[in-house]
């Protein structure tokens, strides 16, 4: 078990309810801890359509998770 | 003046270009991002604006690093907006500062195009008629909802 | 604010582009091009700007309109300096707005080159050493006086 | 004959040390006026690195002169 700490940014924001979160998961990476809050919060964009960010850095989906990450699930950006 | 900023207050063009001034520079460009009262068919009213910042100012920072680097120009800066935007406000203003003018324009195009795929910055659409979005979500997704309209990550969204 | 036109005090971006201001336009791109301290190799301390003004002012706003018809952009602004001009000083500021940024590159660049190449202006260069020239005329003469260095004319002199 | 005014910019003005002059001319066209004007002031250009304008609208050099012409040769323009 992880103990992580979400942020959320935009449309997850608002799915979400919250703009940020802690959570202990048993995910094995990042790919898994978002099909777990997905499924919690009702997210409409799936994983295919986000990237993902730990500790202010971009990452891949299969990124294992320590205590302590900050993680941030990122939609399709809309700069400009 | 160099580099990668977010504004919460109104942008001033030539606040910024004055900081890029340099008399070895024969060529400026600048571009400006102004909020359009329509996008997509759809009459707009105002945006809003929100970033995940910590993030973007190290991914613009790269951008705008990566610009001087391939196109040798002498100086760049691009500021973003957050918040909320009326209609023909600023919302994001790149110049570039260069000896000549064609790698000014091709650095400046350069910056604008990947702040708009890479930085995490997101747009709230409000609507006239009350509706609003997040631009790229929500429709997107009723687009990939269709077989062979799937949209990509960070599909341009053309201003 | 279309068009083409000369100023004989300094140039004002900022107002230029609020006369282009447009909620239709979600994209503005500008070009200034300013007095640099070196030109091939000779410090330069200040320029001088002519013009065949009757004729410039007509073949000036057929390029802005050329521009506005190929580009389908939504207006277009070109202003020349004349008289003399120290460092750093704005000698031409070219400004496109566009219901989309592609296009106002496109057409910013065309401007630009266009006005280069075809309105009757003149530069003449003061160079630190005393020394002056009119640019793109006495040693393009020079050039031309040796075999296989023949340049046509309007050769472009890129700032 | 033809009675044209002539208008000289730039590199063509110093060398002609004038801004204007009327002249009387025998030529057949642009070009030959040119080449009259070229041996009496001692302009360095030739004719293939200039325009003309005639009546303030670019011309052909064959173009022929009619009384009240205003002539004006185009060194090699450098605006911007």
């Amino acid at each position: 078990m992880a103990r992580v700490r979400l942020k959320y940014y935009a449309v997850l924001r608002e799915q979400a309810g919250r703009g940020e979160e802690t959570v202990e998961t048993g995910a094995a990476d990042a790919a898994g801890l978002f099909e777990e809050l997905a499924a919690r919060h009702g997210f409409s964009l799936g994983r295919d359509r986000l990237r993902v960010a730990v500790n202010a850095e971009f990452a891949d989906w299969s990124r294992t998770l320590a205590d302590g990450d900050e993680i941030v699930f990122i939609p399709p950006v809309a700069g400009g | 003046m160099n580099g990668f900023s977010f504004s919460r207050g109104p942008i001033d063009p030539a606040a910024l270009a004055a900081g890029l001034a340099d008399v070895a520079a024969g060529g400026f460009v600048s571009f400006e991002g102004r909020v359009r009262n329509e996008n997509e068919g759809r009459e707009v009213r105002r945006l809003d604006y929100e970033a995940f910042e910590e993030l973007a100012l190290k991914e613009g920072a790269r951008i705008v690093a990566e610009a001087v680097e391939r196109f040798g120009i002498r100086g760049a800066c691009c500021v973003h907006r957050l918040g909320e935007l009326g209609l023909g406000e600023v919302a994001v203003w790149v110049g570039v500062a260069s000896g000549h003018r064609a790698e000014a324009f091709a650095a400046c195009r350069y910056i604008i195009d990947e702040v708009k795929h890479r930085v995490p910055i997101w747009k709230k659409e409000h609507y006239l008629d009350g509706d609003s979005g997040w631009v790229n979500c929500e429709r997107c997704a009723e687009a990939a909802a269709q077989p062979g309209h799937a949209h990509g990550h960070g599909h341009p969204h053309g201003h």
